[in-house]
């Protein structure tokens, strides 16, 4: 009763988010679905292209997989997999321009792809070697950020930056679901509203931030937070590359034209563990993953592609070929990449000498020149 | 009797703890059904239920509010923050709240929170998952800190701190959660040594080596191979690091005339300094040589391949003793 | 045109948050006006009760210029005033039940009255004699929060307590508009929406964060935010003590009846600086104020009771006299308030002993008594 | 040369700053128009503009956070914390990414963000208004901090740190800011001392007496009442707390053989600490008595009322120089 009496006072369209739409463009079976608002922002989109965008995904998925085998295999020390999320990845990150820059989590390698990243690159941080493994300003996209929302917030200051430089780029920052219930995220969306920051926050809903559903985080639709900051929203299926392409531009032609922040849900599902140290068994459903199996989105992609008479044999041995290359050579640059230096240690706390670290370096390494001269053995 | 790893320990005590007060609570990120990423809360859910374990959404600085809330109803919260650092999102509540209520109150309102943080590096994971945070905490009035150091400390020092009326800093060393050792269950409470009192670990005349959670298996071993070179050291486990237990070292420190501390935490500004600084102060007419420090250095946490030349080992740990000792076969320069 | 063509799918409706009313029961002029779903909260409010919300009001608006007499005259440190919000502290206020536990900021003098708080503890603070004025257990409610938005948290966890306990109790934060851009006070809503906690956010929006005006934490209203976490908001006018008390009423039954939290922006206006030390004049204008006064909470109820027949001269004497009695008891009690011992310095920071503070208790207590016995004056 | 506030100073610098560098940008709360609760950045905003002096909505998380996404974008931004206490909302933004974020990406990002935080107290201010804590940031490898006890520092120092390509948290003695001092605003930067030395405020021979920022004056004002008793007290300016530039303490303390460290922050883990390990390290042999601390004591700071009793002042460091020197006269307990 109560509900129902401050119904309209409280909201309650928004409060059970009956509101937000959950977009879709290719259906769950292949079918390429028509919608008014989002059909003219992919109308461009050449047969080539979504062929282009088919063979990303395949890419990603092959790198995914060939990093997961290296991590097993002793090679890399942790892996976090993007399987299931490839539409998410390569929707929003083939949208964007050289000059956007990114602001990402651990996950969106296949968003790092996108943006050109050199493959050894990848995988630096997951076997050790760095704590990061790009420049970022190579590939206009900020390193991995492992504390969870906390890039949300540089993807904005960029943003208030790009809009004091006049310049018509955007900064996108991608967050998972769980990543929505920490106060930097929703921190970010405060400013980027108060000054209408040409920013993206590009949420990956894959259902689970480790172990936790993402009913633990919000019994409303994610894209509904947004809307409370005064931040428009769109929620698409987000295994559905089109569709994603399709809002990210949507929003990136917003954040060009001084229309300011814009959120987007993009609804997947994280198929494998949270990192290969996980064990889902431990707390989900098999059953769970079966029905998000049913609506992979590369299987999608092909179905619509085999429509349309264009997933022929040599198509599919070309991208074959092109992920199996793609996957030798970041072995091989993972495998191959030579240690770094123990004195590595020291370098780059700061850009200018500092007297405490100074003392620290050249200590040390006097000590470790100890162990070569004391040849005969002191210990 | 019984032998566990550490991890279990901890585990064992947290559960006599929510069976003997039902104002225990759990909180944290996956702590239910997973059982917490290091699985400390392994079976704790499901036995105890949702109410008294509870999975958090994805926010330490919430975390850390609701706590003072449920301490403000009565309750006795135990926070999980997943690794050591993911505990700076929850910085503002617990330097503000948690450590400061009990003097904004004038005593009327108690913290018995305890925040459990694993800590320290040498597993071989990415950047903020093997940090030593425990100087900003010692430094912080109005809370205590702890770190344990073997299976019988995590067991028992764990209930300690959830009785605590004061809120507890309960630093776990991870690389440690395998390590096994015996465990007496059916210890007496109020009979173990408390968890604010050093524990002399192995005797020793010629000098004292001062260090706390994961470090005392290594401090141990260095004790040995110093013996083998005729060096006497005297290890000591601090187990609380706020307030520090003096008195035992003082009275080390009087007898070896030489003071060695290391931790994995930075150098400069690290609990070292305090224990330098306090030592030198109790006895500096007893001080053969100046207290050396051999810790991490004043560095980020490094990537995995470079972290064993951060960490403190069984080496250089020899080779602080070696300063202490003034011997001319030590291999770094030294200060001063 | 971007906008227009993601409008529904940006769910425009609460973009621009047309969906919220700002209820309001009693007109600026001091009509009556009628609210179906506000209406039956308030129908058991008989005239006697009307007349003590009056009562109330004046007192605490009493309290408040003595306590800024008192700051002028020295005897106070500061004072943080709420000239303009009676309404907003009396109508939620007065709604409580003695079990329901309050964590307000450092403004809710108004509220502490209403909790039967002792008028000496209420400035205890501002005088610079204690960190807190009174025992919580007391009059249940938390001692004042200085820290922008960390009691929200407080209240939500504090809630859960009483979900735990079985109990039907209630929590109720109170923060400011300047509050919301906090990341705890998101946080709070996060875990108030996912465990359904029976507490009120309650936000008294008085447009004005020292000298940031509302609209630079959000452009659209702050009621809205909830929304987004999945939590019912209400909107009312904070100048109107019936619409509070309304709003206030219906929360508190949801939070009883396991309905969850509400969240409620209460609309008024902070007359005067933002403390003792603030000079508004630098940043805001004069006609702003001359609009606001216009609205006053405290005249609109006189107006209603005059319409009524009910504001007659015996009332206004006695109302006056207790105000004046009640400001009388407060200078009474600010102006004899011992100065702490110095050894209170170092009382109560833990609850058990503690060796590194007992051993600077020692020396400090040798060394303050050094100042004695060297009475000829080493130095 | 003009004569000029403590205050005015810091704004002069500001101003210099952003004359010179198109991208230096300020940011925080109420420093628009009200030009800060202290109005260190009064009228900078009408001459600047909205863009370059930004009033942020009420979030430190989110100021610190965007002044990274900003340096990102090669600007220079300088962060006003409104008082000392608020500053722990943004710690995990400092700690975790402002701090280490050059030493993650290998060099190639950098975070010229500038950190201004007015600290501690004796200003009558209610709790969270006058806290001292650099000692967190000293521990943080990655950050620069440095502190400011006079106008011509703080106006040549603030350009300093703004022009820094590390980070640095500047500390402003809020309770000096009305102080006034001769102003060089002519000055070439690159003239001056760099804000990482040391400076000798008074020259003395028979203890060393070393601190920063709010209590130079006082350390200033004991060493005059010392000499009245005829001892001779050099008072050092630390001005960079980390990393401390300790060569000329070292120099003092070898001539003098004592040393008195004095600070606000509470004494368990200060800086103090830091100061005494590192100089019993470099001059274990040089030292006549143990390093002395006269500190605030290790409780949340007090109601005003009782504020004297924690904050050193002349006396009690004249009573710490008396410890320092072995006086029978001390009127405290000798440690240890
Ligand atoms: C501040 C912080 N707290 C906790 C963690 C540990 N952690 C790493 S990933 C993760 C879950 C993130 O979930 P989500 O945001 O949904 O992203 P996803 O992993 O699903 O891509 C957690 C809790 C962290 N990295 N940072
Ligand atoms: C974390 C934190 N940051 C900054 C401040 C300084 N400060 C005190 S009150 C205030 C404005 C609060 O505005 P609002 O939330 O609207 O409450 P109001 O004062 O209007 O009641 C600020 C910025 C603080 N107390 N805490
Ligand atoms: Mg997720
Ligand atoms: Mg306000």
């Amino acid at each position: 009763m109560l509900r129902n009496e401050t119904g309209p006072a409280a909201g309650s369209r928004n409060e059970r988010g009956q509101d937000l739409e959950t977009v879709q463009l290719i259906s769950a079976a292949g079918e390429r679905l028509s919608h008014p608002e989002f059909d003219p922002w992919v109308a461009d989109v050449t047969e080539a292209q979504l062929t282009g965008l088919y063979e990303d995904m395949v890419v990603i998925r092959r790198i995914d997989t060939e990093a997961t085998h290296l991590q097993r295999q002793g090679e890399l020390a942790l892996w976090p997999p993007l399987l299931g999320q490839e539409a998410s990845q390569i929707g929003s990150g083939r949208a964007l321009r050289e000059d956007d820059f990114v602001f990402s989590s651990y996950r969106e390698n296949g968003v790092a792809y996108c943006r050109g990243v050199d493959l050894t690159d990848i995988i630096r941080v997951w076997r050790g070697n760095a704590s990061s493994g790009w420049d970022p300003f190579e590939i206009n996209m900020a390193t991995p950020q492992v504390i969870i929302g906390a890039q949300t917030l540089h993807a904005t200051g960029y943003a208030m930056g790009i809009q004091n430089d006049g310049a018509d780029s955007a900064a996108i920052a991608y967050f998972g679901d769980g990543a929505t219930s920490q106060g930097d995220v929703n921190e970010a969306m405060v400013f980027a509203a108060s000054f209408q920051a040409p920013v993206i926050f590009f949420c990956q809903n894959n259902h689970w931030a480790i172990s936790e559903p993402v009913g633990l985080q919000s019994h409303v639709p994610i894209a509904n937070r947004a809307l409370g900051f005064g931040i428009p929203s769109l929620r698409v299926d987000g295994n559905d590359v089109l569709a994603v392409l399709a809002a990210t531009r949507i929003a990136l032609e917003r954040a060009r034209t001084g229309g300011g922040p814009t959120f987007i849900e993009a609804v997947t599902y994280r198929m494998g563990p949270h990192t290969t140290a996980d064990d889902p068994s431990r707390y989900r459903d098999a059953n769970e993953l079966e029905d998000w199996a049913a609506k992979d989105p590369i299987a999608r992609v092909a179905a619509l592609l085999q429509s349309k008479g264009l997933l022929t044999t040599e198509l599919q041995d070309a991208v074959q070929a092109k992920a199996d290359a793609v996957a030798k050579e970041m072995r091989a640059g993972c495998i191959n990449l030579p240690d770094p230096a123990p004195m590595d240690v020291f370098a780059n706390v700061y850009s200018t000498p500092n007297s405490w670290l100074d003392r620290q370096r050249e200590n040390y390494s006097r000590y470790l020149a100890g162990f070569s001269t004391a040849s005969e053995g002191g210990k | 009797m019984s032998t566990m790893t550490f991890g279990r320990a901890i585990n064992a005590g947290l559960r006599k703890a929510m069976e003997e007060d039902p104002k225990v609570v759990l909180m944290g990120e996956d702590i239910g059904k997973l059982g917490g990423v290091f699985r400390i809360t392994d079976g704790l859910q499901k036995d105890f239920g949702g109410h008294r374990v509870i999975d958090t959404p994805l926010a330490e600085s919430a975390i850390l509010g609701t706590a003072v809330g449920l301490a403000y109803r009565g309750y006795r919260p135990v926070c999980e923050i997943q690794f050591d650092g993911f505990i700076y999102p929850a910085f503002d509540q617990i330097v503000c709240q948690v450590a400061k209520l009990h003097y904004r109150t004038q005593g009327k309102v108690r913290m018995p929170i305890t925040i459990r943080v694993p800590f320290g590096g040498g597993i071989g994971s990415p950047e903020h998952h093997s940090e030593s945070p425990e100087a900003y905490f010692t430094h912080t009035s109005g809370l205590r800190v702890i770190s344990v150091s073997n299976p019988q400390d995590a067991y028992t020092m764990i209930q300690q701190a959830i009785a605590s009326d004061d809120p507890v800093l309960y630093f776990e060393p991870k690389r440690r959660y395998h390590t096994k050792g015996e465990v007496d269950e059916s210890l007496d409470l109020s009979l173990a040594p408390s968890m604010e009192t050093a524990r002399i670990v192995t005797q020793g005349t010629d000098v004292t080596l001062v260090t706390y959670g994961p470090l005392v298996p290594t401090a141990r071993d260095a004790a040995v191979a110093a013996s083998d070179e005729g060096i006497s050291v005297e290890v000591i486990d601090l187990r609380s690091l706020a307030p520090i237990d003096f008195a035992p070292i003082e009275a080390s420190v009087r007898k070896t005339g030489r003071l060695v501390i290391t931790h994995e935490a930075a150098q400069s500004g690290g609990l070292g300094a305090e224990i330098a600084a306090s030592l030198t102060e109790r006895c500096f007419n007893y001080l053969e040589s100046a207290p050396v420090r051999v810790t991490g250095f004043d560095i980020p946490y490094p990537p995995s391949k470079l972290e064993s030349h951060h960490l403190p080992d069984l080496d250089r740990i020899l080779d602080g003793v070696d300063r202490a000792m003034g011997r001319p076969n030590s291999l770094s320069g030294l200060e001063g």
